[in-house]
């Protein structure tokens, strides 16, 4: 049994790396991050497709859509005390684009720089802060870039007595890291909870932060617990050991559920699965082939089982739940008519392949079951398996023939699915955008043009018109496969009240959960 | 003369896969305060007969004997554990090897030590003091030292009277000495030999002294018994040696070269099946 | 006369411990030399050396006048010397037959007419043609030595070094065994250099002999001179007196 | 034992073979095999062991007649996770819907593919090393132990893992990885054998014959070191399969589809609640066989190497 | 008296001084080689693996110039040879650098994962020896009954199974069905912030501090894997035993032992087992050194935060300095564990003494 004031979540928490909201790009950092700290506003749990504020009182775009004004509420203050101020805003900021970690690029494709930063995102009072964008943005576009956890308002005061000088060369023109080195496992925040303790592969402790400005936190604290077999986090759940399983996969779902004392809960995630098809390749470059493949996916097989109750078949790009998402499922498993489209191709009798896959569910079942399903057309598939960082090693040298991976958004915008799947400026091997596209030597250059117009359409409805449009096209013509959509499951115990999960990976809030 | 050990019609043999070994095959002979020498070839059964006796037959083998009678106890019928406090208490053994037959992690000290508390109630500094003096009395210079050497630190003949103190200390009354002093060097031999001999008439022990070589049997022991596969196939005095019957026993006798005999080639035994039978 | 074998000032050094100390002895052709001394005395040692089976520090060895280098030895010196072991438990592989185990030294001199030869290297030494294809387990300790010697002789050497070739023998046997080897030698006119704790055997095989101790050669005679008791040094008494027997106080 | 001298017609075979003065080098090594054999079925468990072996064998020859289904192919929609017994599905299927009996009897390929390579590269690597090392004494000794140190000081599995991460994962990294890391106790073993048999006086004869060191360790030294590593190898073949299995089960091992027993358990590992049968068969088909190598080694070593046994 | 009392005596022995000091040389000169050796391979081996360790550190989102000037600064654009002379260079003032993985430095990270592992091990070793040598010593014993043959397939099913296919279906049924063990890991979480380890070996700790509901639960932890760890040692151990004890009944000395009049517990356990145990000392440093790397299964299964875990996690994250300096840590205790058995069997065994 676990204490009545402390809430244990079973998770699968090894991709986390830092802790520092200004380098952090990992799924589960996010959801730590979004616990653990405040934004200016955050997605509208009721409709994903608009914000609504959070540090921020209120807030207004100028006329020629350059600049964003946002008024703070007031008599806030950080876990550590200090108060919140439109200063610490711009100084999160600031460090954020200056430390020019991975994900600085959701803020520095608003034409932020390092020698800009204090000019176009600054404290006009205590209480205001000022951002200027370089483009006339869709005003959805930039809002849903700043509910992103690099966008993390830290206590400048405390950061400030935990920096590093270091001496400043041409990578890192500044004196001093930001206080990055110290906020890797530190904690500056201002959230319902405030962090701990984060040990790798071990366990992420929250504590309830009583100086919050919104609800207060009911639980005292909230302990993230490392377990990555779905198998074991169910016997935990079961047992009680621990509250709240997070990785559960289809069989023990089933099980969960029909356990009284159990319940489970869902939400769609912005996470598509795919596979994709390596242009270098002189079979899989032939549009023939690629469509052949789409028709050689048991698509309803693998519903009704490998993903059953963590995914839906989901045929497009954008997920559900994004602006724009088109919902349109047209590809059944059809051998013949894949025979057909490969004879076409010119390879009537099949070819050899082979795909990298990861070592973990579902993408290894559904990379055996295509592995079948291609055999029947002809096309030996042989798997290479490795861990993540291997076959990803493998994907960014693009030196696979095919690849099944799994792609969330980094923001919530469908700007970012689109500029992945379809951007791709410098097609040679020293390209620097390593987009998607990039990744397997694909040019759509249409379609890309076509994206980078919606960006710049501030009417909402028309923007996501062009997205759809976009995904029509990229349907019926792209070596990406795409498989489903995962659906996040977690199995829980009956005792929890106001258990749920959100729409992306940084709105599962632990803050109003409470215990019987 | 007192009878100390009657055996009469002593089988020991062994069953294997490939049938049964019979080591031993109805050896009968009494012993008084006596030395009796056993000897024979490698594989006639000596060692064995000795072993039956103290009961030291490995598990495996079968031990029959229409007696065995020692100080009037039955051995057939004992107990193993009457059996096991007549060992050492009153029947000794000593075995031909020094190196191989004290335990190689103990010191010599505590061995003899060990087999005075087995059988009697002494405490660790009696049993001490009477390990020295035994150890004296096996005339060993240094008593002190050599208690803490281990056996590795002595030499054989060293060694070997370690082992005679370790097996006379408890006062038995039978000795059974399995080729003693084989593995010794000449020299050291007629020591050690010497040694035993005061011991055995000082405490006025019965000895069976099993060896292989005639010669040596006939000047320490006072009767000799021959033995081939298994059987005895001549008793008599030492003295009468050299009139002995058999022609198993003359070959014994004769086919050592000797320092200034002249025999070229040497008599060889010419075994003949019915001394086996 | 050059002696078939002369040892001038033999040392034998294994890390640090003397086991030979300057040992001098020269053996006439077709005699036979006997070395008797306690155990660890460095007899076996003695015999290693000369067959290149021991560290030599200094001194000289030679064959039939001609210096050995060193611990090296040559084909054809082996072709001359040969050994027998004492323990003839530990002299022949266990898992070669009799047949291999003398067609070896056939095999690595070439020699031809393996078949003939270790017929008759069997006939001699008493064992028939019965014994050829047996495992070394599947014989008694004297017809192991047996075999030993027939595996020296096959090379038609003309010395023999015998390290107790009988003491592991039961006194029956023994005389056998010795037996063979006088009428080997007799034979082949064979030069013998042969070590024994029993002073008997020695006097019974040699001519002359050798008396060590601690690595050293103590004293020098002939059985003659021992046979009479004309013994010079306390030690080669001592050694008389034991192998004669128990004497009762 | 004592079998008449002169060979009658009417000797059986039996007494020709046990006949202790043989007629020719060929009866000689029939009756040692013949006895040595005899040593080994009085060992019941070591038959049980002979017989795994060769059931073993037997189901790899002819894995493609016994297998009901298909080894990779399963029926994904149909017949996916079914329990043992379901009609046509002997041991149930996994959550491929592949028949798991089918796969179990193509595994056993792998399963004797890797031990083969594996034995193959490794025993005589370790022979060679170690009677050279044993042999030679001096610097060549203390250069080819330190290297063999080198490889004994790491964990065996880490060194694996280490290697299989470093040449990608995949069966024949895997069995590289292994034979790798499993030659060094060989080495030991038979420079172990060779420093007790290079001061025995039967070498010392043969060196006497005038032998070269290299005609001394080829025909000399290694046939004493052979069987005690035959005994080594056999036993050890049960903890190669096991690394195997180790590996495929941390994903570093044989790869999807082959049906690798470490593998399947590794993908049935997240069945082990509701469908035990997934990760248990493999189990018990691994337990089995490397039960089967550890029977045989052990009545091997009985037969060929009596000391080792403690006799 | 004419004897020669002595005839070993008249060898001259080493000095003892000289001999140790040669010996400690010869054990310090072997040390060291095999060390620098173990730092080539796993230099080696950690930059052959085909992970970009880039990418371990940043993770497959972050922007290109981002990734380039991550690998400026690890020095990866540096030739392979200079690369290793940092490396060396590193390791000789201490420093394992840091891992990429929990940011830690990685001497820290080790010093909190191998009291995990040793605890385990040690455990393991001490059921495995505690309950296999009488096991051993009873079918040597009684070779060929009953016993002997249990004791046999015991130890050969020990052998024959699969580690972590064993752990997986004892903790189904320990944990998922009887409920007797705790859940994977070290401790519960509940005792995390109640609980301050001072040595790391838990059980020790929380006994010291006499907190023994906290005993208690770790032991509910440890238990099973630990069991499990015992299994395999006590299936070598048992047989290592037993083989050792045929070995000694069969000596002359046993037949003296049991001629003074011994009982037969006292021949068996006086003297076959003391002799048996010299190299039964090295068997058991042996078993618990494979049990330091058999933890690598076992720990993945019951998610023990050893250093087992610690290599795999790195491993698989390119975290190669984690890696490396988790595998030269158990190098040296592997190196460590070897010569604590040489000097026990030199204290065990006299003959060893004075050579
Ligand atoms: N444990 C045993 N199993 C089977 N046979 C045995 C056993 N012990 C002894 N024998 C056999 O018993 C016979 C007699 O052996 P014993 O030891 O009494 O001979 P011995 O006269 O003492 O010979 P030696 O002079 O060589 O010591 C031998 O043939 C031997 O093979
Ligand atoms: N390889 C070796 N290394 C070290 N010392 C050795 C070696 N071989 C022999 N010795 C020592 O050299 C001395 C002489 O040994 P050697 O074998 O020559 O004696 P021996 O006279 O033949 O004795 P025995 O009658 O017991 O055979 C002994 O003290 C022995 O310990
Ligand atoms: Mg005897
Ligand atoms: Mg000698």
């Amino acid at each position: 049994e676990t204490p009545k004031d402390t809430l244990v979540e079973g998770f699968a928490i090894d991709d986390i790396i830092t802790m520092d909201p200004g380098e952090a790009f990992e799924l589960s950092t996010a959801e730590v991050t979004s616990n653990s700290y405040s934004l200016l506003v955050r997605l509208d749990m009721e409709d994903t497709s608009k914000v609504k504020g959070d540090l921020a009182e209120s807030w207004s775009v100028s006329d020629d859509g350059l600049t964003y004004t946002f008024k703070l509420k007031s008599g806030m203050k950080f876990a550590s005390g200090n108060p919140i101020t439109a200063e610490d805003v711009a100084w999160s900021f600031e460090r954020a684009v200056k430390l020019d970690k991975s994900p600085a690029f959701i803020l520095t494709q608003f034409g932020l720089t390092g020698d800009n930063v204090t000019e176009k995102a600054k404290a006009a009072d205590a209480g205001t802060f000022v951002f200027t964008v370089d483009k006339a943005y869709a005003p959805s576009f930039v809002l849903n870039c700043l509910t992103a956890t690099v966008a993390s308002v830290v206590d400048k005061k405390l950061v400030m007595e935990h920096v590093k000088a270091v001496t400043p060369d041409a990578e890192h023109k500044y004196d001093n890291d930001f206080g990055n080195e110290w906020l890797k496992t530190g904690y500056a925040g201002s959230g319902a909870y405030k962090l701990r303790e984060w040990r790798a592969n071990e366990v992420v402790v929250l504590e309830r932060n009583d100086n919050y400005y919104g609800d207060k936190a009911k639980l005292n604290r909230v302990i993230y617990r490392y377990m990555k077999e779905s198998a074991a986090q169910r016997l935990a759940l079961e047992a009680g050991d621990i509250d709240i399983a997070r990785n559960l996969e289809p069989g023990d779902i089933d099980a969960v559920s029909k356990n009284a004392d159990l319940a489970t809960t869902s939400a769609p995630k912005g996470t598509i699965y795919y596979v994709s098809l390596n242009n270098k390749n002189e079979n899989l470059k032939k549009p023939e082939v690629q469509e052949a493949f789409k028709y050689l996916v048991d698509y309803d097989a693998i519903g009704a089982t490998l993903i059953k109750g963590i995914g839906e078949i989901h045929q497009t790009f954008l997920p559900k739940g994004q602006l724009g998402a088109l919902d349109e499922n047209p590809y059944k498993l059809d051998v013949a008519k894949a025979k057909e489209l490969l004879a076409k191709a010119g390879v009537p009798d099949g070819f050899s392949i082979t795909m990298d896959v990861r070592n973990t569910q579902p993408v290894t079942g559904i990379a055996e079951s295509m592995q079948q399903t291609l055999a029947q057309a002809g096309v030996k598939m042989e798997i290479i398996p490795g861990d993540g960082k291997q076959t990803l090693t493998k994907y960014r040298a693009r030196t696979h023939d095919m690849y099944i991976g799994q792609w969330g958004s980094d923001y919530f915008d469908p700007n970012s699915n689109a500029d992945t799947f379809t951007g791709n400026p410098d097609n040679s091997d020293a390209g620097t955008v390593k987009t998607l596209a990039w990744r397997n030597a694909w040019e759509a250059p249409e379609l890309d043009k076509q994206a980078k117009a919606a960006l710049l359409e501030r009417d909402a409805a028309k923007r996501a018109a062009i997205y759809q449009d976009i995904q029509k096209k990229y349907l019926a013509n792209s070596p990406f496969v795409f498989i489903f959509q995962q659906t996040e499951v977690a199995g829980y115990r009956k005792n929890l009240k106001d258990f749920k999960l959100g729409p992306s990976f940084d709105t599962n809030f632990v803050g109003p959960i409470a215990k019987e | 003369m007192t009878t100390l050990l009657t055996v009469d019609n002593l089988k020991v043999s062994y069953p294997t896969r490939t049938g049964v070994i019979e080591a031993v095959r109805g050896v009968s002979f009494t012993l008084g305060k006596e030395r009796l020498g056993i000897v024979g070839e490698s594989g006639s059964g000596k060692s064995q007969t000795g072993r039956a006796i103290m009961g030291l037959t490995p598990k495996h083998g079968v031990v029959t004997a229409d007696r065995l009678d020692f100080n009037g106890i039955d051995l057939i019928k004992a107990s193993t554990g009457e059996r096991r406090r007549l060992r050492g208490k009153r029947i000794a053994m000593i075995l031909q090897d020094p190196k191989y037959s004290l335990d190689p992690v103990m010191s010599i000290g505590r061995q003899i030590c060990e087999t005075l508390r087995t059988h009697e109630k002494v405490g660790k500094a009696e049993a001490r003091e009477r390990a020295l003096a035994m150890l004296e009395a096996v005339q060993i210079r240094d008593p002190k030292r050599v208690f803490d050497l281990h056996p590795h630190e002595v030499s054989g003949g060293m060694g070997q009277r370690a082992m005679i103190a370790m097996m006379l200390i408890a006062g038995p009354e039978l000795l059974i000495a399995d080729e003693p002093t084989s593995a010794l060097d000449v020299t050291v031999q007629l020591d050690v030999l010497r040694i035993m001999d005061r011991l055995v008439a000082e405490r006025g022990m019965g000895l069976i002294f099993v060896s292989h070589d005639l010669r040596l049997v006939s000047s320490f022991c006072d009767r000799v018994i021959v033995m081939y596969a298994g059987k005895i196939v001549e008793e008599l005095a030492a003295a009468d040696l050299k009139h002995a019957q058999h022609p198993y026993t003359q070959g014994l006798l004769n086919c050592m070269p000797e320092i200034g005999s002249n025999r070229h080639p040497l008599p060889v035994l010419d075994r003949r099946p019915e001394w086996a039978a | 006369m050059i002696a078939a074998l002369e040892i001038d000032n033999l040392s034998v050094v294994y890390d640090e411990f003397h086991a030979l100390k300057d040992v001098s002895l020269a053996v006439e052709r077709g005699e036979s030399f006997g070395l008797v001394g306690e155990s660890g005395s460095g007899k076996s040692t003695l015999l290693r050396a000369v067959a290149g089976l021991a560290p030599i520090s200094s001194g000289a060895i030679r064959i039939d006048g001609e210096a050995l280098r060193g611990s090296k030895r040559s084909k054809t010196f082996y072709r001359r010397v040969q050994m027998v072991f004492q323990d003839p438990y530990g002299s022949l592989h266990p898992r070669q037959t009799i047949d291999r185990l003398l067609l070896e030294p056939l095999a690595i001199h070439d020699i031809d007419d393996s078949e003939r030869r270790i017929e008759r290297a069997l006939d001699e030494v008493g064992l028939g043609n019965g014994f050829r294809f047996r495992y070394p387990h599947q014989l008694s300790g004297g017809q192991r030595q047996r075999v030993a010697i027939a595996r020296a002789l096959i090379v038609e050497p003309s010395i023999l070094l015998l390290d107790e070739p009988t003491s592991a023998l039961d006194a029956s046997v023994q005389a056998e065994v010795l037996n063979l080897l006088e009428q080997i030698r007799r034979d082949r006119k064979l030069t013998f250099v042969m070590v024994s704790h029993d002073l008997g055997v020695v006097t019974h095989m040699c001519e002359r002999l050798a008396v060590m101790r601690n690595g050293a050669v103590v004293e020098r005679l002939s059985s003659r001179e021992l046979a009479e008791g004309a013994v010079h040094e306390d030690y080669t008494r001592n050694l008389m007196i034991a192998s004669k027997g128990f004497v009762k106080a | 034992m004592t079998a008449p001298a002169s060979p009658s017609p009417a000797m059986s075979r039996r007494e020709w073979l046990l006949s202790d003065r043989p007629q020719s080098r060929l009866q000689a090594r029939l009756g040692r095999a013949y006895v040595t054999w005899r040593q080994f079925t009085a060992n019941r468990l070591a038959v049980v062991g002979l017989l795994i072996i060769v059931a073993l064998l037997f189901v790899a020859a002819f894995a493609n007649l016994i297998a009901t289904h298909d080894p990779v192919v399963g029926d994904l929609r149909n017949a996916r996770l079914l329990p043992p017994g379901t009609a046509e599905y002997l041991l149930g299927t996994d959550d491929q819907g592949r028949d798991i009996f089918s796969r179990l009897i193509y595994g056993s390929r792998l399963t004797l593919l890797v031990i083969v390579l594996v034995a193959v590269i490794s025993a005589p690597i370790g022979l060679i090393v170690g009677t050279v090392s044993g042999y030679a004494g001096g610097w060549v000794d203390a250069t080819l132990m330190r290297i063999t140190d080198i490889f004994l000081a790491f964990p065996k599995l880490v060194l694996a893992l280490a290697f299989v991460a470093a040449l990608g994962p995949g069966i024949q990294n895997a069995i590289i990885a292994i034979a790798i890391t499993s030659w060094p106790p060989y080495a030991r073993i038979a420079r172990a054998e060779t420093l007790t048999v290079r001061r025995s006086d039967y070498i010392s004869a043969v060196k006497l014959m005038g032998a070269s060191p290299f005609r001394i360790i080829l025909r000399h030294v290694m046939p004493l070191c052979i069987s005690s590593l035959i005994v080594r190898v056999t036993l050890d073949m049960a903890g190669i399969i096991l690394t195997a299995a180790g590996l495929g089960f941390l994903g570093l091992g044989a790869q999807p589809p082959l049906p690798e027993w470490g593998a399947m358990i590794a993908s049935g590992r997240r069945f082990i609640l509701d469908q035990w049968w997934v990760a248990a068969m493999p189990g018990i088909a691994i337990l089995i066989v490397s039960l089967g190598f550890n029977l045989l080694g052990d009545g091997l070593r009985d037969a060929l190497d009596p000391k080792e046994a403690g006799q | 008296m004419s004897t020669v009392e002595t005839t070993q005596e008249a060898r001259p022995r080493k000095g003892r001084a000289g001999a140790f000091t040669k010996a400690a040389g010869r054990f310090l000169f072997a040390a060291v080689t095999t060390y620098l050796g173990l730092l080539a391979v796993t230099f080696f081996i950690g930059r052959v693996v085909p992970i970009d360790p880039v990418l371990a550190i940043l993770g497959d989102r972050a922007p290109s110039h981002v990734v380039e000037r991550v690998r400026q600064e690890m020095g990866f654009n540096l030739p392979l040879y200079q690369q290793f002379f940092i490396y060396i260079k590193g390791i000789l003032s201490g420093d394992f650098g840091n891992s990429v993985l929990t940011t830690n430095p990685v001497m820290v990270d080790i010093r909190r994962v191998l009291p995990a592992t040793i605890e385990l091990a040690t455990l393991g070793t001490l059921i495995g020896a505690f309950v296999g040598v009488p096991l051993g010593v009873l079918a040597a014993v009684r070779r060929g009954s009953i016993a002997d043959q249990v004791v046999r397939v015991v130890g050969l099913v020990g052998y024959s199974v699969p580690i972590f296919w064993l752990a997986l279906i004892s903790l189904v049924i320990f944990y998922a069905q009887l409920r007797w063990v705790a859940f994977p890991g070290r401790i519960d979480i509940v005792f995390e912030y109640t609980f301050t380890p001072i040595t790391g070996l838990y059980l020790l700790d929380s006994a010291w501090q006499g907190q023994w509901d906290v005993f208690y639960d770790v032991f509910r932890h440890i238990i099973l894997p630990a069991s499990l760890l015992g299994y395999f040692s006590l299936a070598y151990i048992s047989r290592m035993t037993r083989s050792f004890m045929l070995n000694e009944l069969s000596q002359e000395y046993i037949v003296a032992a049991r001629a003074k009049g011994l009982s037969e517990t006292r021949v068996i356990w006086g003297h076959a087992l003391r002799n048996a145990a010299v190299p039964l000392v090295t068997v058991i440093a042996l078993s618990y050194a494979g049990l330091l790397e058999g933890s690598v299964l076992t720990e993945t299964v019951f998610s023990w935060p050893g250093i087992g875990l610690y290599i795999t996690n790195s491993l698989q994250n390119a975290d190669m300095n984690a890696v490396l300096g988790g595998t030269i840590v158990i190098g040296t205790v592997f190196i460590g564990i070897n010569l604590l058995s040489d000097l026990l069997y030199r204290t065990l065994d006299p003959r060893t003494r004075n050579r």
